[in-house]
């Protein structure tokens, strides 16, 4: 396991070049997660409309796969509808438990490898929560569940 | 039963006073195997870091090995998913987080806390804590006289002012393994939460936290063929969210301001500083140890030597045992006749076998028992009948050297 | 300066990820020399006893050698007859001790307490506890750009109302160290007590207890090359008498009723059930390690170290030193421009080299420092010149995968 | 070191028929003493006029070290006066340290036979305190010191 398998050049671009770092002029839903290992945090704004994400952005601060991770979600999840993101997002909390589970994914190639970037996390056990971060807080926030979320009761 | 099992215990290959070591102390502390002490050994000489925020390769590896001996813990003790085993550094700690973070929330003034008269110093104090400072009413469960609880009575001692029950799982005096279904069931009538003394009951008695449906069960490792320095507290989830926090530094917190604090959640809320990391993670090998003996034989095997050791001793006339309980683990103490139990520890030891003279920090039992102090017998897996013909032999030395 | 040092270390015999291991995490624990593995491995195997009560022969030599490394702590720090050091599980518990007992009979409602902006939070948490309990106050002196204290506002800060200063004999994050002379006599012209959190200190510094004239010196064995598990709280005897007891258990207590409890002196009332034996025992050994190489050897051979890494990572214009302190220890945190911390401290583990990332428990500080967090260097005895040119070397992998 | 050095015949004697082993009618000066570790406690009278030790005596519970010792030392200390008895205590304290100082002791053989009966506790490091407890406290008895004492306070 080689730290370029870690720090691909999609994670490096994202992270240095997110996409969606912005908060949302209209936004109906969002979500603070905080990672109390490492001091990552995000603040995720969602704005939904008839089970539709209509638009996705977020604040942070972290490390380049916390920030890569996060920017890839946005990307992946605006446009979807609430099922399908939900979908997804259990792809990816599945991916980082070595759980490679791609049956009834309709995703298309572009979102697959970019998701799929992140494989080799699993590589670096106490790097996991960087990576899911964003999407458990995705999730709540979708589901309009918590205000703030701690990545560590989640395990 | 548990054959050749004193070569797993380094420390038997020693002589004491150029005699075989008959070590009757187990209730005190046990020996330690040597899948225990290498593995101390391993963790410091190989794979040495501090648990909990590195990244680096041996902090990781120590953490996971920390955490798995958490979950070999919950294994070990029955847990279900709504428990959670926090880190202390004895039982003594763990009782006092107990009785100091209920205490602050749910004890007022007039309150009232049952313990029993079993109880040791370490279910004692903590409480005793709460009555001076929040003027709590502590009762006593009272013993009959062959040292069981008149567990008829625990119904009359609950009033609309009881908060808790916590009561030992065995005696380290009398052996006396105590009703905990019954003490749980009652408690359960009335909604009190029962906090049990697990510290005899975790390497010999049968433990199943789930079943038992105590809220919070406290045991050492040291006990337990584990390392010193380390102690666990089994609790319900809920009270880790119901309690605050009971020691503050790193690692308990989630942010800190210098207006404001916000404590971690779960088991970290309650593990603060750097906690006993080789400790912990040797402490598996330990459960392992028990495991592969099998607790049941455990049981067994300690049960038939505490019954060889009294069917011996009923044929010394001189020899009085404390207590004669119903149910009984491998612990009993006993006096001779005009030898005070201090005299007897001195001469045992010149023969090899060490025993505990004294209260056995349980000053409220002897008061009751209308004895000074004893002599404490207490077996671990490693003893053996011919440990008993031994003590038996020296205790007539004993006596042979005060008839002079 | 030591040669062949890392020889008695045996974690250096291992590959980290087919590298040498370069560890630069001692601010967080240090590793541990053969000597201290040896005196746990043979406590157990050939010794291993309970303190305290027994009177068996195993018994006794346990009680001979727990008091013996109590009496070469109290050597080491330079006490005096009139000061006690009291055992217990991690820095942290020392200075909950100190907070708890103090606070409990000296801290009403608005008196003050005054800390650091360099606090680790083991030294913060425990007294914000008094703040939410007793309506203390809390205040801060500030540090300046450097990383040091601004020392002449403490007079300033200092009221009628102040009851005690607690402050870090060295900052576990900018390698600080504090002017405790003058912070003591400051606090002596007004009558206040002072404690210091000597966790970065005990192992890395000069300490003399008695010369210095504080109240409380706070430190942690596995940081001093010791084993994990157990902790130290040197004080002043007096504040023994003082206090109330912290932990309640066997072991503390010199007369137990049914209705009331005597509490026994000395370091006794502060040690309650099962200490950490085995880790009292080997941290003997710890110290006997230190004195041998020399405090002064130490201080020069981490120091040296300290000013070679900095000057040479002053040619590498990404990375920002976090402080410049007058009198720096053994310890450095910085930045990697446009990297974070976390993503510093994976890609140096690849390389072997062992270093945290974090805000490593003083959230105070970086956010005076304005930084989310920081990657800490921390030497000890066994780091040499090349360890630092390995990091160096890594610093600038970092940076160009990075750059891509 | 065999156990019959410890247990000699005098210190059994003394033991099982300890002398002295009353409270008296009319006593001036009484002091506890009490030895946490073991449970041993002795509660010592004297009645003392023109510095002279008329009368002592002593109840008691204890292990035959302790009670052996508290016997022999009422035997030792009776009709002395205070400042022969200070002398006596501390030959006697001094020998529990393995300091042996005979020097300016003025007593006869049986009491010194009786005395250094218990010069082998020195190889019981434990069981010292059952020796020392009744000649500390009967010392703060004299000297009208404390009403209590605990001998771990005196090392
Ligand atoms: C300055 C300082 N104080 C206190 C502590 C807490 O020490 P421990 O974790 O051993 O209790 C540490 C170590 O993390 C420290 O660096
Ligand atoms: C019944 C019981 N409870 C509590 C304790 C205290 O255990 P520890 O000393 O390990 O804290 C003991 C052991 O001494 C015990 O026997």
């Amino acid at each position: 396991m080689n730290t370029k398998d870690l720090y691909q050049d999609l994670i490096l671009d994202h992270a240095t070049n997110p996409k969606n770092k912005i908060k949302l002029n209209y936004y109906n839903k969002d979500t603070e997660g905080f990672n109390r290992l490492c001091g990552d945090s995000v603040h995720i704004f969602v704005h939904s409309k008839n089970n539709i994400i209509d638009d996705i952005s977020f604040l942070g601060n972290g490390c380049a796969i916390c920030i890569a991770s996060t920017s890839v979600m946005t990307q992946a999840l605006k446009g979807k509808s609430e099922k399908d993101a939900f979908t997804l997002i259990n792809y990816f909390l599945d991916l980082m438990k070595k759980q490679n589970n791609d049956e009834h994914l309709k995703i298309d190639n572009v979102e697959y490898n970019a998701l799929n970037a992140f494989k080799s996390i699993v590589n670096f056990p106490m790097r996991i929560n960087c990576a899911t971060l964003s999407w458990i807080t995705a999730e709540a926030t979708i589901r309009n569940k918590n205000k703030q979320i701690n990545i560590e009761d989640y395990k | 039963m548990f054959e050749n099992i004193k070569d797993q215990f380094p420390i038997f290959k020693n002589k004491i006073k150029g005699k075989k070591l008959v070590y009757l102390d187990s209730a005190n502390s046990s020996q330690k195997p040597q899948a225990v002490i290498d593995a101390v050994n391993n963790f410091y000489t190989n794979e040495f870091s501090n648990v909990g925020r590195g990244i680096y390769t041996l902090a990781v590896n120590a953490s996971e090995k920390y955490e798995t001996t958490r979950l070999n813990i919950k294994k070990f003790i029955g847990a279900n998913s709504e428990t959670e085993v926090v880190f202390t550094k004895n039982a003594t700690e763990s009782l006092n987080l107990v009785a100091s973070c209920f205490g602050e929330k749910f004890i007022n003034k007039d309150d009232e806390i049952i313990l029993t008269e079993l109880e040791h110093h370490a279910n004692y104090v903590p409480w005793h804590f709460l009555r001076k400072k929040k003027g709590a009413v502590i009762k006593f469960l009272p013993i009959d006289h062959n040292g069981d609880l008149k567990i008829d009575e625990l119904e009359n001692l609950i009033t609309s002012k009881t908060k808790i029950i916590s009561v030992t799982h065995m005696s380290n005096v009398t052996g006396t393994i105590n009703p905990l279904d019954q003490i749980i069931s009652i408690a359960k009538k009335h909604n009190i939460p029962v906090c049990v003394d697990g510290t005899q009951g975790a390497a010999h008695l049968d433990v199943n936290f789930d079943q038992l449906g105590c809220d919070f069960y406290a045991f050492s490792g040291h006990k337990m063929y584990g390392p010193t320095g380390v102690g666990m507290l089994a609790l319900k989830y809920k009270w880790l969210d119901e309690f605050g926090p009971f020691l503050g530094g790193g690692g308990m917190i989630d942010f800190v301001s210098k207006k404001d604090i916000a404590y971690a959640r779960g088991v970290w809320k309650m593990e603060a500083g750097t906690m006993p990391t080789a400790e912990v993670v040797a402490l598996n090998e330990a459960i392992t140890f028990i495991n592969n003996l099998g607790k049941q034989n455990i049981i067994n095997h300690e049960h038939q030597l505490t019954q060889i050791a009294l069917e011996k001793l009923k044929n010394n006339n001189a020899v009085k045992i404390v207590a004669h309980p119903k149910a009984q683990g491998g612990v009993f103490s006993f006096n001779i006749d005009e030898i005070h139990s201090h005299d007897v520890s001195t001469i045992l030891d010149q023969e090899g076998v060490a025993v505990r003279g004294g209260h056995h920090c349980c000053q409220i039992l002897h008061d009751v028992l209308s004895i000074n102090s004893s002599v404490r017998v207490s077996f671990g897996v490693y003893n053996t009948s011919e440990d008993i013909e031994i003590l038996c032999e020296s205790i007539k030395k004993c006596q042979k050297i005060f008839k002079k």
